[in-house]
């Protein structure tokens, strides 16, 4: 073994012709590298996109009646398009996979790299070019169109002209979002490969960790469904800039068949955003009970099954549009079978508590509260899987409480969590417990108050993506308390990055491999890992989670992190 | 590590190839026949997804791949059958003029 | 590549390429899926219109076309056998003669588009019908088509180019790969990228494939 | 004040009891399911339990906790659907209202031919169900009644196609919103108008009353009538207040500056001028707006109508 490779990653290089600085990291197809590329420039656009949330509440604190304007008229459509097309696009879909998939797949599943290096390199190339066309689109005139981009509207909505040019920002948009998803699937294939041909010896496809089989499941995802939205939102590009008709009615198309292959994509999607996540929650709660995970076999399957049943139910985004009552019907009975494999994960988790010996740390307080919003998140899914709830509640805030609840309270809390777990071994520093812990509180807390009222005013009737609203007693109230929230959450969230900037820079250096006694295998290796991994590539022998004999190895100082010590 | 190394003779794939030009010519010749459209219309797919088989089966040789990329193949088909279908589920019953 | 790229990639795991460049072809046949889908949904409800629109298109053309693509398959199939049996030269001349196939395609494709465009059919309008509808898009003298047939040529055309798009990419690819082969950096010990190249181009003569009925024989 | 969401037409009663069932349901499983976590994080806490088991799993409580959720959801599933029924199910005396969407305006035809717009909203007789076609000019609105329960998307269809619709029975009289659902461009949340339940004599004057009065502006002044029930409205004033679009008031005669193919130009306003900013809006913008204008279906006599209309705002 070469002097390189047995050197933390963040001194070896994979790359003899960039070893320092800047291009060491660009062009490096290390793995750990790129996952933590991807992490720096996903949080750099995920701080804007929180900065537009933040206003968008600050706009809607008063009824339009008090002449209260914080966003330009015309301005409100940009701003929640591009909250919501980094949010989705640029963070929460390729977010986990690309961050803490890319550093920990291999790791957990004893390889040296993923199956394909200079693709994985590749695809985060695309994914900044997209991201970074995306984000100009925004300065170039943006779009209004929302995330969702729902012809006619998107079709023929005119784009604000730069400097006496007119600038087509609408189309500009939706091919960085093309873009952008060639490096979601590139990542993907190169994760089913990595899971099929490069676990280490003896790890049985039921020995392999839970994040792992998320990550897998989710690859799945982005293989199948998202061609179909890249080349779906280049119809749109077609159709605006030639005479043709996809899904314009005036031109004999049919708009809702765009939604349907909009969402044909854009519900996995949603379960891209929270599986992996859910493989977080899955590692870091038998870590803090010290104990093996509730039902591992049915934990891995539902995260499977999730997948697959997430495949069939689409069209329950589209309950009004006027499609045939015998499809609201059939997409309303298949939505209800993805809850029954994200029920039993749910149960599991909690019966993993059962007679552990806890500890809350910071990543355990976030996998807690993981739970419990994403309970909240999913079960008013059902209002809106239930028809004629739908109906009343569809395009209203209590949809926008329900996906913030999912996407944030589920799948960035989860990731949240996912970063504190991991931060010792990822950069080989450690953070302030007591800061992260007063982040978690604010967060916790700001975050229930933002989005509970939320709900409530959707009930009432508050429709969504609403500039100014009525000045409606029971609205002004809620909407008061909603944006109050959002003052507690920001303030959690900038604790929360400030204690890793802090640790980044400050923090106290660990070599540590193993500091919350965790049974699997990314745990058993140096921290920060050398490049290739491990010193010798592992054989696996035990379950992932059995922590009897997990502590049986250590005591006999046979774990495959003992030569550390 | 390759597992299929066999070498073939050129005479498989030009058998293949006989078959897909008289499968190419016999959809022409059938799309003649005046037997309604959905059933024409069958006809035609039914032919194509013989030729698109005996492709991917001996022209993209998975006759000598192991198991696991017919499983794929599987997966995708499947999930190609059911966003054919569901779309359908509306287009199907929507209520016309 | 450097020595420690070559140590990560420490073996070259010729299957697992294979596998991953699966991955990829099913991605590529769920994009053209989209397209599917939509003609599927409009022809079934446009079922007239989609009938009239095709009598435009030559079946002749088509078939030849589909009869030069099959061609193209077999060739590319013997030159990988050619390659893999080390008649490396047999190898080359195979590959080339793909690529002229495709190139064959492409033209009769441009002659056919072209000829579309001279009758106006291009998108929605046919001329010789007086008075517009008022469209910017029509000069005198053009007459919308009716939407059905709108949709049709808006397919066909969109179609037919993003698979004409595949075809040019197969071509470059397949000369790139000519080059390496005469270079020797592809050779009978190291056909990989022959053989991934010859899936790509098989994955466009499928989608081809199901285009042909769908296009020129439903009329 | 309007209180939007007390229930008030015949759907109410389903929709709020599928509500209050699912509601159930997910209050027994969070607070169950939190409920545990707070008991095991202080039960089985590093201090209270130092030495944890190795449980594994218990594929009975796995049977039940699959076999339970299934019950429910179907439970869940039925309701919503029944109510949903309903809701697409038109009974066969139904009043019909036409109901037309447009880039941020309503309007609603009734049966007697009498059009009201978003200023007016819309009124409807209690206990009679209304049936509601429903016709987009332009882009995908959404006609929203909380207080009915009541939500459908305002679809533009392509030539030939049947427009969505929806129907409701109001059970209680009073003014409730009526929202725009869909985002639908810069105005979206001013697409705002009332629903006016009144009793079905009420009902019967006010639609004589109203019907009468249309009839008569219709004869004295049908520009005016047009512009009212085109819903040019939404966007122009006829008293220079500037709205999305250049105010009425004074501009027949106007210099102004438009914009055509990104080139400025100078024009009098005329009737050509005028005409040709009805039926082709895009073609010219007034500088300082957007070009949101749509081309909206008018007759030559129509166009008239608003022209002469106009002519008397500016003297
Ligand atoms: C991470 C993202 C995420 C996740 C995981 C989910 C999960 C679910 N979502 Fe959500 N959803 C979104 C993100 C997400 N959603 C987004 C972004 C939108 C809006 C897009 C837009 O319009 O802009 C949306 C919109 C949306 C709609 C359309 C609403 C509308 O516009 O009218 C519907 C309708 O059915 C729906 C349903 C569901 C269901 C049934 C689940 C299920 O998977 C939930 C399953 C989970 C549980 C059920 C809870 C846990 C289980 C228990 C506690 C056990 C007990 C449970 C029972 C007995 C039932 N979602
Ligand atoms: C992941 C997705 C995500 C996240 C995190 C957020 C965060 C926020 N959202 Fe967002 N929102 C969307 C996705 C998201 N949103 C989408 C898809 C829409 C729909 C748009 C449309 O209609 O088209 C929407 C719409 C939307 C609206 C409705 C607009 C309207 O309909 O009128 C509002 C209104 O207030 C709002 C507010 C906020 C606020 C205040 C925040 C935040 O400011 C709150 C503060 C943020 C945080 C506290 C961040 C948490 C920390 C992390 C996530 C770190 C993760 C860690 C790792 C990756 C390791 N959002
Ligand atoms: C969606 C909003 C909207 C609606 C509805 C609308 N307009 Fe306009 N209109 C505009 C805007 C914006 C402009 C300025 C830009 C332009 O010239 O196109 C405009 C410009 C005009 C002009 C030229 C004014 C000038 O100063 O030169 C006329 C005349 C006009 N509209 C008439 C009408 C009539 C008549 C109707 C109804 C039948 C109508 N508009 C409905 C938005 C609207
Ligand atoms: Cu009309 Cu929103
Ligand atoms: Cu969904």
């Amino acid at each position: 073994m070469d002097k390189a490779a047995s050197q933390s990653y963040l001194n070896s290089h994979t790359n003899p012709k960039w070893t320092k600085g800047f291009m060491s990291w660009f062009m490096s197809t290390d793995h750990k590298r790129i996952g933590i590329m991807y992490a720096m420039a996903m949080f750099t656009f995920f701080f804007v996109a929180v900065c537009l949330g933040f206003v968008m509440k600050l706009q809607k604190m008063f009824p339009a009646s008090s002449g209260w304007e914080i966003i330009p008229v015309e301005m409100y459509g940009s701003f929640f398009t591009l909250h919501a097309i980094i949010m989705i696009f640029l963070f929460i879909v390729p977010g986990a996979p690309a961050i803490l998939g890319n550093f920990f797949l291999p790791l957990q599943i004893g390889a040296r790299d993923v199956a394909f290096p200079r693709v994985n390199l590749l695809s985060f190339w695309l994914y900044l070019f997209g991201a970074i066309m995306a984000v100009t689109g925004v300065l170039l005139g943006g779009a209004d169109t929302g995330w969702t981009f729902t012809p006619p509207y998107s079709i023929n909505t005119q784009t604000i002209s730069v400097l006496g040019i007119a600038f087509d920002s609408v189309s500009w948009m939706l091919t960085a979002t093309f873009i952008l998803g060639w490096g979601t699937i590139l990542t993907g294939i190169n994760f089913i490969v990595t899971v099929h041909r490069m676990r280490a010896k003896g790890m049985g496809y039921f020995k392999m960790p839970l994040f792992t089989w998320s990550i897998y499941a989710t690859s799945w995802l982005q293989v199948l469904a998202t061609p179909v939205v890249g080349i779906t939102l280049l119809m749109i590009v077609i159709e605006r800039i030639m005479p043709v008709g996809f899904f314009n009615p005036a031109k004999g198309g049919d708009p809702i068949l765009f939604q349907h292959l909009f969402w044909i994509y854009s519900h996995p999607a949603v379960y891209i955003m929270i599986l992996p996540s859910m493989g977080l929650v899955s590692e870091i709660i038998p870590t803090n009970s010290q104990k093996p995970i509730f039902g591992y076999k049915s934990i891995a399957i539902a995260s499977c099954s999730i997948a697959g049943v997430g495949y069939l139910l689409w069209a329950h985004h589209m309950f009004t549009t006027g499609m045939s009552d015998f499809a609201a019907l059939l997409f309303s009975f298949l939505t209800f079978f993805v809850a029954i494999p994200t029920a039993i994960k749910v149960f599991n988790w909690t019966a993993t508590l059962y007679k552990g010996s806890i500890t809350l740390t910071p990543a355990m307080l976030f996998a807690l509260a993981f739970i419990f919003n994403f309970s909240i998140g999913g079960l008013t899914g059902m209002f809106l899987g239930s028809l004629s709830t739908d109906i009343h509640l569809h395009d209203t805030d209590f949809v926008v409480a329900h996906f913030h609840y999912t996407m944030f309270g589920g799948a960035a809390f989860g990731l949240i969590g996912g970063v504190f777990h991991y931060f010792s071994k990822m950069f080989g520093k450690m953070y302030s417990m007591k800061w992260a812990k007063a982040g978690f509180g604010f967060m916790f807390i700001g975050f229930n108050a933002l989005y509970f009222p939320m709900l409530l005013l959707g009930y009432y009737g508050m429709p969504r993506r609403y500039q100014t609203y009525p000045d409606i007693p029971i609205f002004n109230k809620l909407q008061l308390a909603s944006t109050i929230g959002s003052w507690i959450l920001v303030t959690g969230v900038i604790i929360v990055l400030a204690v890793w900037i802090h640790a980044l820079l400050k923090g106290k250096r660990t070599s540590d491999p193993n500091p919350w006694n965790s049974s699997t295998i990314e745990w058993q290796t140096a921290t920060p890992p050398t490049l290739f991994n491990f010193e010798v590539d592992p054989v696996i022998t035990r379950d992932p989670y059995d922590y009897e004999a997990f502590r049986a190895e250590v005591k006999a100082g046979t774990s495959l992190g003992a030569s550390h010590d | 590590m390759n597992t299929h190394e066999q070498t073939q003779s050129p005479r498989l794939p030009i058998i293949v190839f006989a078959a897909l030009i008289l499968l190419t010519i016999s959809t022409v010749l059938l799309s003649g026949l005046d037997v309604g459209n959905t059933t024409s219309l069958l006809i035609a797919m039914a032919v194509a997804s013989m030729k698109a088989g005996l492709v991917l089966y001996f022209f993209m040789h998975l006759n000598h791949e192991p198991l696991i990329f017919k499983l794929f193949l599987g997966v995708a088909f499947f999930t190609l059958l059911a966003i054919f279908v569901l779309t359908f589920s509306d287009y199907s019953f929507r209520v016309l003029a | 590549m450097t020595d420690q790229v070559l140590a990560v990639e420490h073996h070259h795991d010729e299957v697992g390429t294979r596998l991953g460049f699966w991955l990829f072809l099913y991605t590529e046949l769920f994009l053209f899926a989209a397209f599917f889908l939509v003609y599927a949904v409009y022809r079934s409800s446009h079922l007239e219109d989609f009938k009239l629109a095709a009598e435009n298109l030559n079946t002749t053309i088509g078939a030849v076309n589909t009869i030069i693509l099959l061609t193209s398959s077999l060739t590319m199939v013997l030159s990988l056998d050619a390659l893999k049996k080390g008649s490396v030269k047999l190898a080359k001349l195979l590959l080339l003669a793909t690529v002229a196939l495709g190139v064959a395609f492409l033209i009769i494709k441009g002659f056919e588009w072209s000829a579309k465009f001279d009758h106006h059919i291009f998108l929605q309008t046919v001329k010789g019908i007086a008075a517009g509808h008022g469209s910017p898009l029509l000069t005198p003298g053009e007459e919308m088509l009716p939407v059905g047939q709108v949709l049709f040529f808006g397919l066909y055309f969109v179609m037919t180019g993003t698979h004409a798009l595949h075809i040019i990419i197969g071509a470059t690819w397949m000369l790139i790969v000519y080059f390496w082969i005469s270079k020797g950096s592809i050779n009978p010990e190291n056909h990989g990228v022959l053989e991934r190249c010859g899936l790509y181009w098989h994955l466009v003569d499928v989608i081809w494939i199901f285009l042909f009925p769908l296009y020129y024989l439903v009329a | 004040m309007n209180v939007n969401y007390n229930p008030a037409s015949v759907f109410s009663q389903d929709v709020d009891f599928s509500f209050y069932f699912i509601f159930i349901i997910s209050i027994l499983c969070l607070v169950g399911i939190t409920g545990f976590m707070i008991f095991s994080i202080v039960k089985y806490s590093r201090k209270n339990n130092p030495t944890p088991s190795n449980l594994e799993g218990h594929t009975g409580l796995e049977i039940v906790w699959t076999i339970i959720p299934t019950i429910l959801v179907m439970f869940i599933f039925y309701f919503g659907a029944k109510g949903f029924l309903k809701m697409r199910n038109v009974p066969e005396n139904a009043m019909e209202i036409r109901v037309d969407a447009g880039m941020w305006w309503w309007k609603f035809t009734y049966p007697n031919g009498l059009e009201q717009n978003t200023a007016d909203g819309l009124t409807v007789p209690a206990d009679t169900p209304i049936y509601l076609p429903l016709h987009s000019a332009d882009v995908i609105h959404s006609f929203y009644v909380p207080a009915f329960r009541v939500k459908m998307d305002v679809v533009p269809k392509a030539e030939g196609a049947k427009d969505n619709y929806t129907w409701f029975e109001a059970s209680r009289i009073g003014d409730f919103d009526l929202f725009c659902a869909e985002y639908c461009g810069l105005n979206h949340s001013q697409m705002i108008t009332k629903v006016h339940v009144l009793t079905k004599p009420d009902y019967q004057a006010w639609l004589d009353e109203q019907s009468a009065e249309q009839m008569l502006q219709l004869a004295q002044n049908p520009g005016k009538a047009l512009i009212t029930s085109k819903g040019c409205f939404a966007c122009h004033s006829s008293d220079g207040t500037k709205l999305v679009g250049p105010s009425f008031k004074g501009l027949f005669g106007k210099t102004e500056i438009v914009v055509t193919n990104g080139e400025e130009r100078e024009i009098v306003v005329d009737e050509a001028y005028l005409k040709q900013s009805m039926l082709e809006p895009a073609r010219d913008i007034v500088k300082g707006y957007q070009p949101l204008m749509p081309p909206l279906p008018l007759t030559a006599e129509e166009i008239m109508a608003i022209i002469e209309h106009i002519k008397e705002l500016s003297e």
